[in-house]
């Protein structure tokens, strides 16, 4: 990351990308995304429900990052704070019949579907009433009730995986479509240039949305990428492409709808490159000082939080003041510190259960068919 | 009973199977317009249209992952490596997805989809071309894994694998797909996973194989009758994973005397877990240590001469059984 | 492939892609690559070579096809009959410098950087003689003597490794390339696409060369792939690409050498895809009939065969004559024959050498400094 | 002897190697400016300089092939894995090219490559980050493997892999990286591949192990001889392949009960092997059956209190050792 905006030359490529648009780095013209049909639509309700839940996945995760430096919390916890306008302007739009897939940075997708705090909580603190049962962990979220497919650790893994879900789709007669979220160091992922082929070799309608926040881990984008943008790689496979803000919640939802679009009336994959960063390292062990400036993340606060960058232009529109964002911002610290208050008081799973939820057909013995020994080593009874 | 071949039985299952469930694809290189690199699915294009038989590009880790994410939507994809080992490929998505997204889901999500092929040596095609990955996936908590060594097992383990409601790896033979055999003509032939099949009884050593190695073990069993007056039992184990270890215990307190054969290379192959089974669970029903014919332990050969010795062969398999006895 | 001049529409694509020029359907105009100065600089002794090489590695694969028919041979054949200019026009404009890798596709490749026919076809029949002493195979033939890196039986997989040859070539400040040779079917592979960003961004001097013939064993080009040309797919990744025709052994020599140019003076990677054909089966067990149809190959052979198209040249250029073609093109037959016998006079490896050539410390035992047990089944002595 | 840690133990074999050898180059993801996720390169970037301290993209099948590649040219680069899980997005080049392109060449080229970086479980990372895959690699002739359980080790058989001509794959462990040890000083101080460790004597039982199981396994004999008056012999394997069979058979002989403890996956782990081994060459000195303790067969659990449960820890070691005895 060279400069402020991301190396991918967002400033110079504004007039070649044509789907970046008006952007103001001042900040004081007015966006022309608010004009889309898909915000115009939007009642004021909704509106503030988008600000909302924004501010929950923020405090959410800022009550689990003191969770993990109290102790209660091993592994990763890989923090979305600043990237919230992605997951919850991208599934504002889906349909009822549309799904989400994501790596390993889920949180944020996870209650932008719909679930809830208590059981994300738990999860993270490994304990029987997570949304896994404490199996999976902060990287694997899982809630296929809500079209939510995880929350997945191998960086581009769940490329594939979207693309089958997409497949499955299209070869049922859903309308539906499958967003995929990545990484831009997933882009360094051969399995998804196969999957970019597939796509639309078979016309699937799957949208890879690439939440470019500059860094894979430590390493800027223009040392692990070459060629810019990141979206542009669906160019080759005749998949169509474009660039987005991702500050700038009307511009994703305007972006994802059209993605949407494409791919339940002409079943044709999309790539979305999203511009976007996060404040908190890597992951939560991450000393954050080798890579990057402190005046960089303080810009960023400053200049493009998605959060208070949207309050603004909810108050200009007048649907929320200054004092019902408040009141939202202490309902969700609420809701966050009620579901670490859950997690803790919530039992940790038996050893006795560590062999549950391997096998469909062992989780369900009155119907299974097979024969013969399915463990070598078990929990001793 | 028709007698039919290896593939023959593999076509009928797979036919029978998808004629039966709109959720069972058949999906791999040159599985559709080309019939099948081995022409196991000859035919079935016609019968059943490109949305069922389709054919992909060489992108293993995306069809593989393609057919588990479809499978975590309820469909039930027959994935075909055209051989075993181009799933090194694609062993992420086997290996961490297709075994792992219900643990890490609690239990919320299943993936009923089979991964098939030939997984063998003996055809001369050299290192890259000859593996056999039935123990790294019988390592795999959440993968299942069966090695059919006859058209009937074929056939019926192949059904009950698509009807299952976890991964399976099946793992065929090339040198099979013409042998002939009895196969019943039912609809509903399903030959339960993790039962092991008594090819032979005997009394004076138990041959334990699976996959091709069965019909070395049989053809061995029968010199040993013929020439050397020795009664062996050979046991199938048909599936790897889940295991029949009772009838692997049964067999040897029976003959008290073990030889295990497999291709596997030796060095944590299949005969090594059974041999640790074994000695835990029978350890005072064994007169003599288990002794194992596994594949050389070196990268498979490409020259017929040398392959052919690398494998467990009749005569390998042989002096290993005479120096139990 | 739809029609005959591969599915990429190499004709529609003429005036994009600057490579493919004067391409002349009917045959008749004068060809420019006899221009380029690499093709001037040839004598009339090397343009004889050059068409001698191609037949001698034609004639080698009849010679090796019949060993197969005759039951010599197991395993795979994977034959490169029509595609003989690829491999000979790419090695001939090579430097000391320079090395190359393949797919198992190589018999060509392995003859025209200078590997004798004995080794070869000892090699196919699993002899110890061999260059693999019988262990390689078809698939796996190597002579790192002659800068040439096999011969790799699992597709794609050699991309990455063409990528660390050139990548040792700069480290250590050779001015070489590494020309990396693969199949249209090959650029399925996800490890292709890490390897280009990777050329890209660390600037690497490797070519990969793309033979096009049109087919991944039985699947046409427009069936395995979505977005044309395949070289294209470098693009994204910042690197150079073109296309070209691969019947024409000029304009396969010119666009290496460019190609080797910059990889040599800016260190900078080049994909090339080389529109070619094979006339038979994707190996010799293949039945041929279910993909394409026989006047396809037919109009090939007659129209678009490499040697005799070169030929006309020469002859036209003065360089041959009919009789001295015949003389040629006979003493290739008679060294494919004694190749032949050769090969089937040659021993057989004995089992006690399965275990030589695994690790370089046991076949060097005096020098081995490691301890215990390596091997845990051997064959009995 | 300065006492360091397994951390620094590896940074100083990896500084010495790369000093004394411009062929030897260190790559990966986060290994130069971040000074390597697990800081084990701590201060490389600056001592030597981008050319030999090498970030990589994500691509792990890329700079694996990549690091093979140079190898055959005769570098000798040491390619690091974030987690040795990721391996298996790899999995084709080091499983294919770096085992068998030797092989294939008939001997005309070796690959002296290491691949190194942690496997192990007990951090709560969940499944796909917990794999290890020390039995799959010592399952492939053509590659070599070594769990390194000390500073020492870890200094001095890296050390030796960097100088191996082969390739080498080196297991670590995150939860030892804090480790400290006595290691010495010496700039060749070499520990071969292949040789055990006689980590404790003892007369009454054998407990045989690699990896950070070895320190479970030293506690459990303190418990034991503190406990119950029983003397326990403990032997690190340190090397996987090659294999120090001689000196498991020794201390079977002496002490006639076994106990193995690894980490890995009970199925064809790699107990199952050494399991096999001590059978068939020290039959008739076994008292009782071989018992092992191995990772609980489900895919790696996240929760502490399950993963901790799920590996081998103190209680499950003693448990089994003292069913034995
Ligand atoms: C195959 C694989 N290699 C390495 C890792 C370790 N790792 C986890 S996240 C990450 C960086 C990914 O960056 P990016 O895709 O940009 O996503 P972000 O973390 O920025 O959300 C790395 C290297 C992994 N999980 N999987
Ligand atoms: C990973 C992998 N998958 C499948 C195969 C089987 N296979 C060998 S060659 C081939 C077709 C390759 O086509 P292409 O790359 O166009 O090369 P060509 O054969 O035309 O020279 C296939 C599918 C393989 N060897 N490796
Ligand atoms: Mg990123
Ligand atoms: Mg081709």
């Amino acid at each position: 990351m060279e400069g402020l905006y991301h190396d991918t030359d967002l400033e110079k490529s504004k007039e070649e990308i044509s789907s970046i648009q008006n952007e103001s780095i001042e900040g004081d013209e007015v966006r022309s995304f608010s004009e889309t049909p898909i915000n115009k639509s939007l009642d004021s309700e909704e509106r503030v429900r988008l600000f909302s839940q924004m501010m929950r996945i923020r405090r959410f995760e800022e009550r689990s990052l003191r969770a993990y430096q109290q102790g209660h919390i091993g592994g990763f916890l890989h923090l979305y704070i600043g990237q919230e306008a992605v997951a919850v302007g991208a599934v504002s739009v889906m349909s009822e019949d549309d799904h989400v897939i994501t790596a390993y940075r889920d949180h944020g997708h996870a209650l932008a579907v719909g679930m809830n705090m208590d059981e994300c909580m738990a999860e993270l603190l490994g304990k029987k009433t997570g949304c896994s049962k404490g199996k999976g962990g902060s990287m694997h979220f899982f809630a296929p009730d809500k079209n939510f497919w995880g929350g997945h650790g191998i960086v581009g893994g769940q490329t594939p995986l979207g693309l089958g879900i997409a497949y499955a789709l299209k070869y049922k007669g859903t309308k539906g479509a499958c967003l995929c979220f990545m990484g831009d160091g997933a882009t360094n992922q051969g399995p998804f240039y196969e999957s970019l082929n597939l796509a639309s070799l078979w016309g699937l309608p799957v949208i890879y949305v690439i939440e470019n926040n500059g860094y894979s881990m430590g390493t800027a984008e223009s040392r692990h990428s070459a060629g810019e943008p990141l979206a542009r790689r669906g160019e080759v496979f005749d998949v169509n492409w474009s660039v987005h803000h991702g500050h700038d919640l009307y511009e994703v939802r305007a972006a994802v709808h059209d993605a949407l679009t494409l791919a339940r009336t002409e079943s044709k994959p999309s790539v979305l490159e999203i511009i976007t960063y996060r404040y908190r390292g890597h992951s939560v062990a991450d000393p954050d000082q080798t890579y990057r400036s402190k005046e960089e993340i303080e810009e960023y606060k400053k200049s493009k939080d998605p959060i208070s960058l949207y309050k603004d232009i909810l108050i200009k529109e007048e649907c929320l003041t200054e004092e019902l964002a408040q009141k939202i911002d202490q309902s969700a610290k609420e809701e966050a510190d009620a579901s670490a208050e859950f997690a803790l008081a919530s039992p940790n799973p038996d050893p006795s259960e560590l062999m549950d939820d391997i096998y469909w057909e062992t989780d369900n013995p009155t119907d299974r068919r097979s024969e013969g020994t399915m463990f070598f080593e078990c929990p001793e009874t | 009973m028709p007698l039919i071949t290896y593939r023959e039985a593999l076509n009928q299952a797979l036919s029978e199977e998808i004629a039966r469930d709109s959720n069972v694809v058949l999906m791999g290189e040159e599985v559709a317009q080309f019939k099948g690199s081995y022409k196991v699915s000859e035919g079935m294009l016609e019968n059943f249209g490109s949305d069922r038989i389709i054919d992909t590009p060489i992108s293993e880790a995306a069809f593989s992952g393609l057919g588990i994410g479809a499978a975590m939507m309820g469909m039930r994809p027959v994935v075909e490596f055209m051989f075993w080992s181009f799933c090194y490929v694609a062993f992420d998505q086997i290996f961490n997805n297709a075994a792992s997204v219900r643990y890490m889901s609690g239990g919320l999500i299943n993936v009923p989809i089979v991964f098939r092929g030939p997984a063998n040596g003996g055809t001369n095609v050299g290192a890259t071309h000859s593996h056999t990955p039935e123990n790294f996936a019988a390592n795999t908590p959440g993968l299942k894994v069966i090695c059919p060594a006859t058209p009937a097992d074929a056939k019926g383990m192949m059904k009950s694998a698509i009807r299952d409601n976890d991964p399976v790896c099946v793992m065929e033979n090339t040198i099979l797909y013409n042998l002939q055999g009895d196969v019943p003509e039912d609809n509903d032939l399903l030959v339960p996973l993790g039962k092991a099949r008594l090819a032979m009884e005997g009394n004076d050593i138990s041959i334990i194989a699976h996959g091709r190695s069965v019909h070395t073990a049989m053809e061995v069993a029968e010199t040993l009758s013929e020439k050397h007056n020795v009664s062996a039992e050979v046991l199938d184990l048909r599936s790897i994973r889940p295991l029949d270890v009772d009838a692997i215990i049964e067999t040897v307190r029976k003959t008290n005397r073990v030889l295990l054969v497999d291709e596997n290379k030796p060095f944590c192959g299949v005969g090594a877990q059974i041999s640790f089974l074994i000695q835990d669970r029978a350890f005072d029903y064994l007169d003599a240590p288990i002794k194992r014919v596994s594949a050389i332990d070196a990268p498979q050969a490409y020259s017929k001469v040398l392959e052919n010795y690398q494998i467990p062969n009749h005569d390998r398999v042989l002096k290993k059984a005479l120096e139990i006895l």
